[in-house]
């Protein structure tokens, strides 16, 4: 039987490690993770590499972890915000490595990493400083850059409603990062508000299948 | 100089979306042409976190923080409306499907150069979200901004100096002076705002202007300016 | 206002010339747009390129068509039907040009095409004589065939419902390649079993959003 | 020599399939390993049209034909089944998520190639489907094939002289006569239907056949086989 429950937090962060790689589902504070990021601070896991489209914002989540230092590098397309000036301490301190992504890219690669993509080519970011050092190429008239998949150790992803194979929902606009990370983790952990029987999901309203989910906890 | 306000800027902006057109607004002042948008124009605004047919601010008591705009603030959604994950949603600006974007801007040069990401200052970390996105995808590309910076220094150049964010992409700047295409590589301005004569926006400006034959003073709404 | 409802298929298909590259959704006859293409059947377009999973099944639409020899060439995953016999006779006598892609490159090209990539990298083929001619490159130590991406003049899908904003659902399996077709048609034309108010599609449930479609019409 | 029926290579495939497992079969025989998978296992089928949790045929007369397996057939949906389209299908295939697919094969090679979809007879139309994308995307490949074709012509070979569908990808394969796994280049034979001796068998390969120390006879079910 098929059961991706978990419980509790122990198991939903079962072989997270010092040094990983996270990537962390949300737009500001729209679906983000904040139980299972606090969680796997409460555990003590330091030296992250996090993948997530901000840098943290408001008090919870990854701007705790980054205040307690457990947060070595940040792969984002917007690591400032009004609430969180950790992020720019750290980054002017020279104690937050930062590698900036443009949006589209973050996404693209990330969903690139989840569907088998070795790479691919995209006009965002031609000319800029971002395109510093990739390879550029000429396709059909048009300049492009190359841009390579981004895969992670563990996917955190905030969904609405999960059963126990793992097929999730999202709310409105917190569905944002969740379906393509939810692809490019190697463990992917949903974090949902329910989970409900096996069938009560409309298959056509699926938005992630459970094949791409290993665990599943409730968070109320 | 008084030129325009940025309610009026932002009015000005709203006349030239058509009826049935994809619209992506910036964060920031761009966020206000939806206040202005003509009611008798049907116009879905795009949000880059996975909307489509986003609608005004919820009453207060009213909000729902799953459901927020790209500036992270508590909107709406207009029957007919549309959710959406981030891959799709950039697939809609990179691969095309959005008709206008309007971004602000830290600078604009003649040949259509955007710079409005990130500055000379390095001891903030830089931020580009999706703005590099919207200035390759979108079919045109708008911009809305003051004509100078605070410290009164031209922000449209024959050339960036800031860290550029698309090449050759601004179809249209609006600024509280004038209203100004980029045709062959040129600033061509086609308004200006009441009051201000041409060689003082000339003065303003990083660039040279060519004033289209039939410029004219820019419109505003009577209600608008507050 | 934004009402992208047709109610005769010479609105539906208005532009649409001989020569013409046209996707056509589908799997077998799932999601197959029978309707649109017999109507352009009707109208005389000839000399037509076919973008579509399948080379035709039945007796219906691409396999009309191709009985009309309305169709110059085919780029398909998989042309053979055992009910359709046109697409081996024409082939065998030279009367048809077939573009044969493995199917998740062509679902892949496709969506490429409406997602503003300009190629990608998959193993998918390597090795392989459709791999024949097409760059190949390591990337991670894993060797990748470059793929470009597939766009259409018209894409043809068929939904479950629509609005008049052009959101479109669909029904079960006969979703298959309707919502990455709609994105990479110049032009894409929806054939739905039922028009719906603005508003009566769940915003969650839509699958395709209206801006990928240009054109909707009811087919009973 | 007459080994296993068709029924009875399914069965034992499906032994080797472990609860909780997402698996794609190919159109035709493999099918049929549906039909066995253990009752207290819950296996999820992938149809690569759209659908995973695949359940059985309908019964006559409930037929949906919206609701149809790759080899378009129609089936069911079993309780926790989902629908996706085409691509997000197939990026579950060559995205590395489906654990086993089971494909048919007209040869199949000791170093692990496969040649499935077309020969050298161009009178048809070649026709690839999926198998490519399963081929390189599957954790593990499953063949499930005849030993020999119909004139008796070996179909596991030192090197296949069909077309290619993908380089050193099979792991194990599931013949009326023999398992066989492919390590390091070899075939290495691990079960052998009863009444099979090695040297028929060996006969029977257009490879050199290396026997594992606990070789032993294949599993059938004892109410399989018919």
């Amino acid at each position: 039987m098929i059961n991706k429950q978990v419980h509790d937090f122990d198991s939903a962060l079962a072989g997270l490690a010092d040094g990983a790689t996270i990537m962390v589902s949300g737009f500001g504070a729209a679906g983000a993770p904040h139980d299972l990021l606090e969680a796997a601070l409460d555990r003590g896991i330091r030296d992250l590499t996090i993948i997530s489209n901000n840098a943290g914002e408001g008090d919870r989540g990854l701007v705790r972890l980054m205040t307690e230092r457990r947060i070595r590098k940040v792969v984002c397309s917007f690591p400032n915000s009004s609430n969180a000036e950790i992020v720019k301490e750290l980054y002017s301190a020279g104690k937050l490595e930062l590698e900036i992504v443009p949006q589209g890219t973050l996404s693209e690669r990330i969903r690139a990493a989840g569907a088998g993509i070795g790479g691919f080519y995209t006009r965002t970011s031609v000319g800029t400083p971002l395109a510093e050092g990739k390879e550029s190429r000429i396709l059909d008239g048009e300049e492009y850059v190359f841009e390579k998949p981004l895969r992670a150790d563990f996917a955190f992803v905030k969904g609405r409603l999960a059963d126990r194979w793992g097929n999730l929902t999202y709310n409105k606009s917190a569905r944002n990062f969740g379906p393509s990370m939810a692809m490019a983790g190697d463990i992917t952990v949903a974090q949902v508000d329910e989970v409900v029987e096996i069938g009560d999901i409309d298959p056509e309203q699926v938005i992630t299948p459970g094949i791409f989910v290993d665990r599943v906890i409730a968070v109320r | 100089m008084t030129g325009l306000t940025r309610p009026q800027i932002a009015w000005r902006i709203a006349q030239d979306i058509p009826d049935g057109a994809y619209v992506n607004l910036g964060i920031g002042a761009p966020e206000l042409v939806a206040n202005f948008l003509p009611e008798d124009r049907e116009i879905v605004i795009h949000s880059e976190n996975g909307i489509l047919g986003m609608g005004p601010t919820p009453p207060e008591g009213e909000e729902d923080f799953d459901l927020i705009n790209a500036g992270k603030k508590p909107v709406t959604l207009l029957p007919g409306g549309a959710y959406f994950h981030h891959t799709d949603s950039f697939a809609m600006i990179r691969g095309g499907h959005i008709d206008f974007c309007v971004l602000g801007a830290f600078q604009v040069a003649q040949n259509g150069d955007l710079a409005n990401w990130a500055t000379l200052d390095n001891s903030r970390p830089p931020g580009v979200g999706g703005a590099m996105d919207l200035a390759v995808g979108a079919d045109r590309v708008l911009v809305m901004t003051d004509h100078c910076t605070r410290d009164g220094a031209p922000k449209l150049l024959d050339r960036c100096t800031y860290p550029l964010t698309g090449l050759g992409v601004v179809t249209r700047v609006y600024t509280d002076l004038a209203v100004i295409d980029i045709e062959n590589d040129r600033f061509v301005v086609r308004e200006v705002a009441a009051g201000i004569d041409r060689d003082a926006l000339q003065a303003a400006t990083g660039a040279e202007l060519h004033f289209a034959e039939d410029c004219r003073a820019i419109e505003t709404a009577p209600a608008a300016g507050t």
